[in-house]
């Protein structure tokens, strides 16, 4: 298998506090032959703020990095965020589908923008690599594991402009875990919103839904949750402690990054993959 | 109608082709609504834009047309199931053949009117009128033939 | 509908791209929101203001600030409205007109934080945001305790390098990224910089 | 050469108000053709037609134009007028001085202008005009019916009882469609195969018609009054005139366990079957592809049982061909399916409602099974997944009507009516049960019908919420699988959350798999969702736009019973009507070929929208091949002359609208 080329933008989350994602995400694909181009001088994507205070900031934003992506020739932008990955979609449909807002933003961001940089997220990657290619360099099989797959929102929401996978019934992340061995459980909260987006703002909110995720996990036979998303790892994953206190039940629910899985599957340690910097322990 | 050069008096001639089952009730709808359209339009019907052969468009310019109109049902309601797409779909052919020929594609103009749009009618030949008599007296097609018998 | 009224919804649609008229009000989106059990007034309420012309009242609500933005209502409006985007847009609305629910001042103020520390930085400087958080919280929240609710995960993030004192590589042109702030600020007549 | 009479009407002053009527008679004297020219105040009334034929009979006129109204008022009158005094009534023309004339200028110079401009151009196509033959075609008076649900079967009963031979193909081994299946009918809660399965015996029993069941309409050919109809009769694999219907071998059949289709595949069947008890035809089917003998050619148990000898295995698809005067389609519906997989590719399904992956989440259809005495639980309402009684019901209105995301924008019309009968049927066997509903409007339209609905709330205790189902899950609550149901209630603004043991879903009605494709064959019209299209909404409400065929039912759009009947009915009515005459009239107006000049290059072929125009070989005396040409069906053409504009040298040309008489007409606008 040669070396995979993908443009690569991390976006605030994997350089703040979210880092061990990046780690993870870095260790994994490396050990795949998969080389990232971080984007040269990339900004922050502008996040819910951005949409829920003016509307053409949150296409700017994104659209200044998807110009820096093509003056770079990037073909293919890994941007494991899902956040970012939906912004940067929603302004490359927005440049793509209207010429007038195609030249406002190239002016705004005093760089061409032309919308032709595929902007893919973690699942998309693996799925590009292969599974025969993955498979082969298995070491370890994960059949200890019986994840509950948590897509959240934004890995499938809005389906017109993301294009991946089932929005109602997202099975990716199943199917390839089970061929490296998991056994994923079915279960009903998949695409439900964990509240992140309100984890300082409005902690109360957050407890309920991380609770009815993590307990409807549990009901359904799950031993840890994966995600490909920072926000719901930290949200799920840090205020586990909150929500145990809260509901007076006890979860010890692991919340795995996607590539911590496929990671542990490689080999890779869980140093390595920055499990161990996760505040809920993963003991299976 | 006579024609002159001055932009005040110059009455374009208006020849219309028109499909018996829409857009010449919408016509008559027009007039029962007494709805006032310039005097300049004449109307041939025929029973389907289907019918409309290209040529005829050609042979309203050679007896001096400045314009022609052809109409008939929207799509999807055509009185013959599908006789507008072939029309619309010879159009499209047309159209490049006229620019080819040297004949002003805006002096051409296409449009759906049902039955019941009297209005629509009114304010599509009010328009068309405006229009030409703004692009003045229609000379191309002379000038065209005149060429061709020169050689 | 005064003239008023209908220019605010011309607005509405406009920022989100939909056309509120098109809103039948089935109320799948009241139905499958997360926040819809807490909110006081529904999505599908909101949409009917605006379709009403009550936009500034659809936009003092405090549902407006309740919602997570998880797009579940738009993905499955069966007649395509963008509500998410219409509550963003009421979103705007409100900040621009200052009219924001005051249960929320908190949220509003951390949206508005966050945006100028992109504005100063390029990327978000997560400590700074913390810091700022915190300091807003003191300010406006009439309970000290609460405030502090969260001060416990700073040290232990920091303990487990999830926290950084600096973003991990500082934008080199944060010139351009202030100068796209104001482009984009510029044609509304916005209090967001105040 | 042409003597033509020119009669301008003032209309009153609807014309004469705005046009020089006098100066307009002057000017069209001394053009060409033109023998005499007239005016008079109404010349549509008596005295004016007399004026007109007193005209034609004194001066031995050939041709009449009459500056008028539209055409579309008066051309029919004083056609018949000329035809009176003589003189071939397409030699008439019409000029149009009123609708388009006098009614839409006010300047009484230019109107005036105008109008003598337009009867210049009449007057000039009717110098190239020639008289034409209306056209006449002998009917066929034996029909054909497509469908044996309940509108089909309607109107094959009374085409038959008024004498005439009728052929009703149905594609299932029995007759009944959709109603055979229904339990009890709204609104009067009567038995729905009560009702229906005497007629379903009479159409067997009727010696006017021939049922064809297990049989699909394969190919059409030919055009009112004349159509020839081949029509596939699949193999059954058992003599229906040999069986007796004694029932020895679907009894004795191994192979129980087949998903019974009739039943929605709640229920079970064997390999030989018929559909239900009181199928019409009583005679079995072998459904081959799960038959044993027909992957091993072992087991052929009911060969062996059957003592009338009826069983054949050789059996093959036959093809028949019929002759028949006129077609009717009832082919009915199918509810949209809210699964993943769409027939209609602009569909989508209803992923968040996890049909498909939750066994209690059923729909209406399979609903009405579950609770009908002939269904497989014996109408006792037991959920599919562990056969428990269901003690809380959610029934969700509009899973596909009205939600244009999911590409349907229509109302199905059926659903809130059957809906409220759902919630009492249920209450009527479980009368401790919870009937939850979600709707969004509740269109109750019709005789008894409201009334029926708010009995369902009021007397039953329908529990209603205005509101759509966001989403379905399937949770175990305290050991039971239940469907959370998480709907809203627009009425208080709140989220509804229901945990139900079954959900049903009141699905779209849509066209069959097959109407569109049948539609095809018969050059009937059909819209984006495959609803069949009448030729008038208002007032050709069962006709088409392809002479003699004739729709009912709801393959033309979502329709309850009574509408369904209704419409076949007037469909017999309207194929009555056609079988009262011996021989069709036709409009001459078609299009004709002109053999010698025809070079068979096809274009007027693929043109035609209704298959009028076929290649046919020209031979001479001794059957040698001189060349092939094209030739218009008369019976088929309409008269759209669409092959006229694409024909390349011109050899095929439209009567009324001939090339010469279209050029007449422009030519005449030289200036």
């Amino acid at each position: 298998m040669g070396t995979t080329e993908f443009g690569y933008y991390p976006g605030c989350a994997l350089h703040g506090s979210s880092n061990d994602y990046e780690q993870s995400v870095r260790a994994c694909l490396d050990r795949l032959d998969v080389r990232l181009t971080e984007l040269e001088d990339w900004i922050c994507c502008g996040a819910t703020a951005a949409h829920s205070i003016n509307q053409k900031l949150a296409t700017a934003l994104p659209a200044r990095n998807l110009a820096i992506a093509e003056k770079a020739g990037c073909g293919s932008l890994l941007a494991p965020c899902p956040m970012c990955s939906m912004e940067l979609l929603k302004a490359k449909q927005a440049i793509t589908s209207d010429p007038a807002v195609r030249d406002e933003m190239s002016e705004i961001v005093e760089l061409p923008v032309i919308g032709s940089t595929d902007v893919v997220n973690l699942i998309q990657v693996f799925q590009a690599i292969g599974l025969d290619a993955i498979k082969s360099k298995v070491t370890d099989s994960l059949d200890r594991f019986r994840p509950a797959c948590y897509y959240g929102c934004l890995l499938t929401r809005p389906p017109k402009t993301l294009r991946f996978d089932d929005c109602e019934h997202p099975s990716s992340m199943e199917t390839f875990l089970a061929e490296l061995g998991a056994e994923p459980v079915d279960w009903n909260f998949k695409t439900e919103c964990c509240g992140a987006g309100m984890t300082l703002c409005d902690p109360d909110t957050v407890t309920d839904l991380a609770h009815k995720i993590i307990a409807n996990a549990r009901k359904h036979g799950a031993n840890v949750i994966v995600t490909a998303c920072p926000m719901c790892q930290m949200n799920l994953d840090m205020r586990q402690a909150d929500v145990e206190k809260k509901f007076e039940e006890t979860f010890d629910m692991p919340i795995l990054y996607l590539s911590d899985l496929v990671g542990l599957a490689l080999g890779i340690s869980e140093e390595e993959l920055g499990i161990n910097r996760h505040y809920v322990k993963l003991q299976i | 109608m006579e024609k002159t050069n001055t932009d005040q008096t110059f009455e374009p001639k208006i020849i219309a082709f028109v499909c018996n089952w829409c857009t010449y009730l919408g016509a008559d709808l027009a007039g029962t609504n007494r709805l006032e359209y310039p005097a300049n339009i004449r109307i041939i019907r025929l029973p389907c834009t289907g019918r409309i052969d290209f040529n005829l468009v050609i042979k309203a310019f050679e007896v001096g047309a400045d314009a022609v109109l052809v109409s008939g049902c929207h799509p999807g309601d055509c009185h013959y199931n599908a006789g507008n797409y072939h029309a619309r779909r010879r159009w499209i052919l047309f159209r490049e053949l006229l620019e080819v020929l040297g004949i002003e594609t805006e002096r051409i103009h296409f449009s759906w009117i049902s039955a019941a749009e009297g209005a629509k009618f009114q304010k599509f030949v009010t328009e068309i009128v405006d229009k030409t008599r703004a692009l003045g007296p229609y000379r191309g097609y002379q000038s065209i033939t005149h060429e061709s018998e020169e050689r | 509908m005064s003239e008023t009224q209908s220019q605010l919804v011309a607005d509405v649609e406009k920022l989100a791209h939909t056309q509120v008229n098109d809103c039948y009000q089935c109320g799948k989106c009241t139905a499958g929101c997360p926040r819809g059990d807490v909110m006081d007034i529904g999505p599908t309420r909101l949409i009917r203001l605006v379709q009403t012309g009550e936009v500034l009242e659809a936009a003092r609500a405090e549902s407006v600030w309740q919602c997570v933005s998880c797009l579940t209502c738009s993905t499955r409006c069966p007649k395509s409205v963008n509500i998410s985007g219409v509550i963003d847009a009421l979103r705007q609305i409100s900040v621009e007109k200052r009219i924001s629910a005051k249960r929320f001042n908190k949220t509003v103020l951390f949206q508005k934080e966050f945006l100028r520390n992109i504005r100063r930085n390029g990327r978000t400087n997560e400590l700074e945001l913390v810091v700022a958080w915190k300091l807003l919280g003191l300010a406006s929240d009439l309970n000290p305790l609460a405030a502090l609710r969260d001060a416990q995960l700073g040290p232990k993030m920091f303990f487990r390098h999830k926290l950084h004192f600096m973003p991990g590589s500082p934008v080199k042109d944060k010139a351009v990224v202030r100068r796209i702030f104001d482009r984009c600020m510029a044609e509304r007549k916005s209090e967001t910089e105040e | 050469m042409a003597k033509i009479g020119v009669f301008t009407c003032w209309c009153g002053e609807n014309i004469a108000r705005h046009i020089d009527v006098e100066r307009v008679s002057k000017a069209i004297e001394s053009l060409p053709g033109v023998h005499c020219s007239m005016n008079y105040k109404y010349m549509c009334s008596e005295p004016g037609q007399s004026l007109i034929i007193d005209q034609i009979k004194s001066l031995g006129l050939t041709g009449v134009v009459v500056a008028s109204c539209s055409p579309h008022m008066h051309l029919k009158t004083f056609r018949a007028a000329a035809q009176l005094a003589g003189v071939n009534p397409y030699m008439v023309e019409m000029a149009n001085i009123r609708e388009q004339c006098s009614w839409v200028h006010a300047d009484k110079e230019e109107a005036t202008a105008k109008a003598i401009e337009l009867i210049r151009i009449s007057v000039e196509k009717l110098r190239h005009n020639r008289p034409l033959q209306p056209i006449s075609v002998p009917i066929t008076k034996k029909a054909l019916v497509i469908g044996g649900g309940v509108a089909g079967i309607q109107a094959a009963l009374d085409i038959a009882a008024a004498g005439h031979e009728v052929i009703l193909v149905e594609k299932e081994p029995s007759v009944g469609g959709k109603m055979a299946g229904l339990s009890e009918t709204f609104p009067t809660l009567d038995c729905s195969q009560c009702i229906l399965t005497p007629r379903m015996v009479e159409v067997n029993q009727h010696p006017k018609i021939r049922l064809m069941t297990y049989s699909e309409v394969e190919k059409v050919e030919g055009y009112i009054g004349n159509f020839s109809v081949t029509i596939r009769q699949k193999a059954r694999y058992v003599d229906v005139n040999k069986c007796t219907g004694c029932g020895t071998c679907w009894n004795g059949c191994p192979n129980k366990r087949i998903p019974n289709s009739f039943d929605f595949n709640l229920g079970n069947r064997t390999a030989i079957y018929i559909p239900f008890p009181q199928a019409v035809p009583a005679r079995p089917v072998i459904d081959s592809s799960r038959c044993i003998h027909f992957k091993n050619g072992k087991c052929g148990i009911c060969e062996k049982n059957c003592a009338a000898g009826a069983i054949n295995f050789n059996d093959e698809d036959k093809l028949i061909t019929e002759e028949v005067g006129a077609v009717v389609v009832a082919t009915g519906y199918q509810l949209y399916s809210i699964g993943k997989e769409q027939s209609n590719p602009n569909l989508s399904g209803y992923g968040e409602y996890g049909y498909g992956k939750y066994k209690d989440v059923i729909d209406s259809l399979q609903f009405e099974r579950l609770i009908s005495a002939s269904g497989p639980t014996g109408g006792e309402p037991k959920r599919p997944s562990d056969g428990r009684v269901p003690q809380k019901i959610v029934f969700i209105q509009c899973v596909g009507s009205r939600d244009n995301a999911k590409g349907v924008s229509y109302c199905s019309k059926i659903c809130c009516m059957y809906t409220a009968k759902h919630t009492m049927l249920y209450k009527h066997k479980v009368h401790d049960g919870e009937a939850h509903v979600f709707y969004m409007d509740i269109r109750s339209g019709g005789k008894k019908y409201d009334e029926f609905v708010r009995r369902a709330i009021e007397q039953d205790g329908a529990l209603y919420h205005r509101g759509r189902v966001s989403k379905i899950t399937e949770e175990e609550i305290d050991g039971v699988r239940k469907l959370v149901v998480r709907g809203a209630d627009t009425l208080t603004g709140k989220p509804v959350t229901v945990e139900a043991d079954m959900v049903v879903l009141a699905c779209a009605m849509a066209p069959t798999d097959g109407a569109t494709a049948l539609a095809q064959k018969l050059s009937v019209g059909y819209d984006e969702y495959g609803f069949l299209s009448e030729s008038h909404p208002k007032l050709r409400p069962v006709e088409t736009n392809s002479a003699g065929v004739f729709l009912c039912g709801a393959c033309q759009g979502p329709k309850d019973i009574p509408e369904s009947v209704a419409q076949a009915s007037a469909a017999a009515a309207k194929v009555l009507v056609m079988f009262s005459q011996d021989h069709l009239t036709r409009e001459p107006e078609i299009a004709h070929v002109d053999e010698s000049l025809c070079a068979a290059c096809c274009a007027c072929v693929q043109a035609c929208p209704y298959e009028a125009i076929s290649i046919e070989e020209i031979v001479d005396r001794k059957g040698n091949h001189v060349k092939n040409t094209s030739r218009v069906n008369p019976g088929l053409c309409m008269g759209c002359g669409t092959c006229v504009a694409v024909c390349p040298s011109k050899s095929i040309d439209l009567e009324g609208f001939t090339e010469e008489e279209v050029y007449a007409e422009i030519e005449s606008l030289l200036s």
